[in-house]
């Protein structure tokens, strides 16, 4: 298992109800394996997560990305910004 | 300007068989919520040898007429601040390695609540010469920064509020 | 800015059979002797439709590479005041012909005696989206201005000066 | 005969050593007439007025171009602002 720190931005720190959270995910987690993670654990996420895009250590991630040890997460909607 | 906001000069790639004299080119990459000061920036990015400063702003509609007619009464700006500097810097360095007579380039978006009118987004890049591409590299920039830069807005309305949707595109992140 | 240079607004062409509300559009045309503010003047052409706004902006350059390399003191700029804006408002009109989409439009020359990195002139160009060709017209408008707007510079070296030879082209004129 | 008023601008200016001129021409005269005029009167623009723009009452004109009396006539060279 690893500790990793979660960032939500926009509707999905709307919808989950908090900036960020401490998480504990198996050890050989992908992104793939964390939104599944917090699909269970954050109801309220349940069928945003999915299509969210997602950054490790402030870098754009993918399903397939493996998520290193103390790793900054964070999920959020495609940008709007402008 | 806060010095510490003039990110990593960047030199222009010459061969490195010549002896020449660097030069250092200003980046600015920045959110921030304080007003986007248009002459200071301008400033900022403006070396001896420019000669063009080619300026990309984009304002908070309070009357929209296109696709979706509306009203705006003010927009909720919200940024993944550290990374959303880091994907500035990013198109920073596109913009050179596509437009190699750019010099200075600003990049600046504002956050928090925002009225009509108000300036939320700035790009400029200056160069020698107006006919170099220093119009397109500005464009290139706004065009690039809404798609990678993470920033988010909401809408509130007369009587509603809702999240602007970005478009998915995960090919345009890498 | 003093109300006297917000010159004549002008409407959107509409059709005449339509009843409709007819917005008016601010265009500043300006010979000055004073600092060119960007931030009161995009500020002038903003409306509360606009979101997106292209700017060019000029400034004397004190080192030249390309073509004749030299160093630059100052320049010393005169205009035909009376004509110069004028002209300013035709090629405004140019740009609201070719592209109907732009809202405000500022054209600003700065004369007197101005040091390298000084913005000289302006160019600012509104419009709703940025996707409808605001970018081409303020590019369409320092050409523009380049070729029929009499103003003309004296260039001050370290050790000459001369005037600067614009291209003679009678068939821009008209 | 009519008369006009003339302004000379940039290099112009500083050759003729003045910003206008007042002067009286041949009622049919055209812009071209007014060139040989000025050439014959300032001896320091011959060789540069034949080349310079003319406006009438801020207006690009042409060699061929009627002056009106009363006209505010500018003679300068090609532009160079911006």
């Amino acid at each position: 298992m690893k500790n990793i720190t979660v960032f939500f931005f926009a509707t999905l720190r709307e919808r989950a109800g908090m900036k960020f959270t401490h998480l504990e995910i198996p050890a050989d987690a992908t992104v793939a394996n964390l939104k599944t993670i917090l699909g269970q654990k954050f109801l309220s996420l349940n069928g945003l997560v999915e299509s969210s895009l997602v950054a490790i250590n402030q870098e754009y991630a993918f399903d397939e990305s493996q998520i290193p040890v103390g790793a900054e997460i964070a999920l959020f909607p495609p940008v709007s910004g402008g | 300007m806060n010095p510490r906001f003039l990110w990593g000069r960047k030199s222009r790639c010459f061969p490195q068989s010549l002896e020449v004299e660097l030069s250092d080119f200003p980046t600015i990459a920045l959110i921030t919520e304080e007003e986007i000061d248009l002459n200071d920036l301008v400033a900022h990015v403006t070396l001896p040898s420019t000669g063009a400063a080619a300026i990309f702003a984009g304002m908070v509609r309070g009357i929209t007429s296109r696709d979706n007619p509306h009203e705006t009464v003010y927009l909720e700006y919200e940024a993944y601040k550290p990374m959303a500097e880091e994907k500035m810097k990013q198109v920073a360095d596109e913009i050179r390695a596509r437009w190699n007579t750019v010099e200075g380039i600003a990049i600046v978006q504002r956050i928090g609540r925002l009225y009509p009118r108000t300036p939320t987004v700035l790009i400029a890049c200056t160069s020698p010469h107006r006919d170099t591409g220093v119009f397109d590299a500005a464009r290139y920039g706004i065009d690039r920064l809404k798609e990678i830069v993470p920033v988010w807005k909401k809408e509130f309305g007369p009587n509603s509020e809702q999240w602007v949707e970005g478009d998915h595109l995960p090919e345009v992140l890498k």
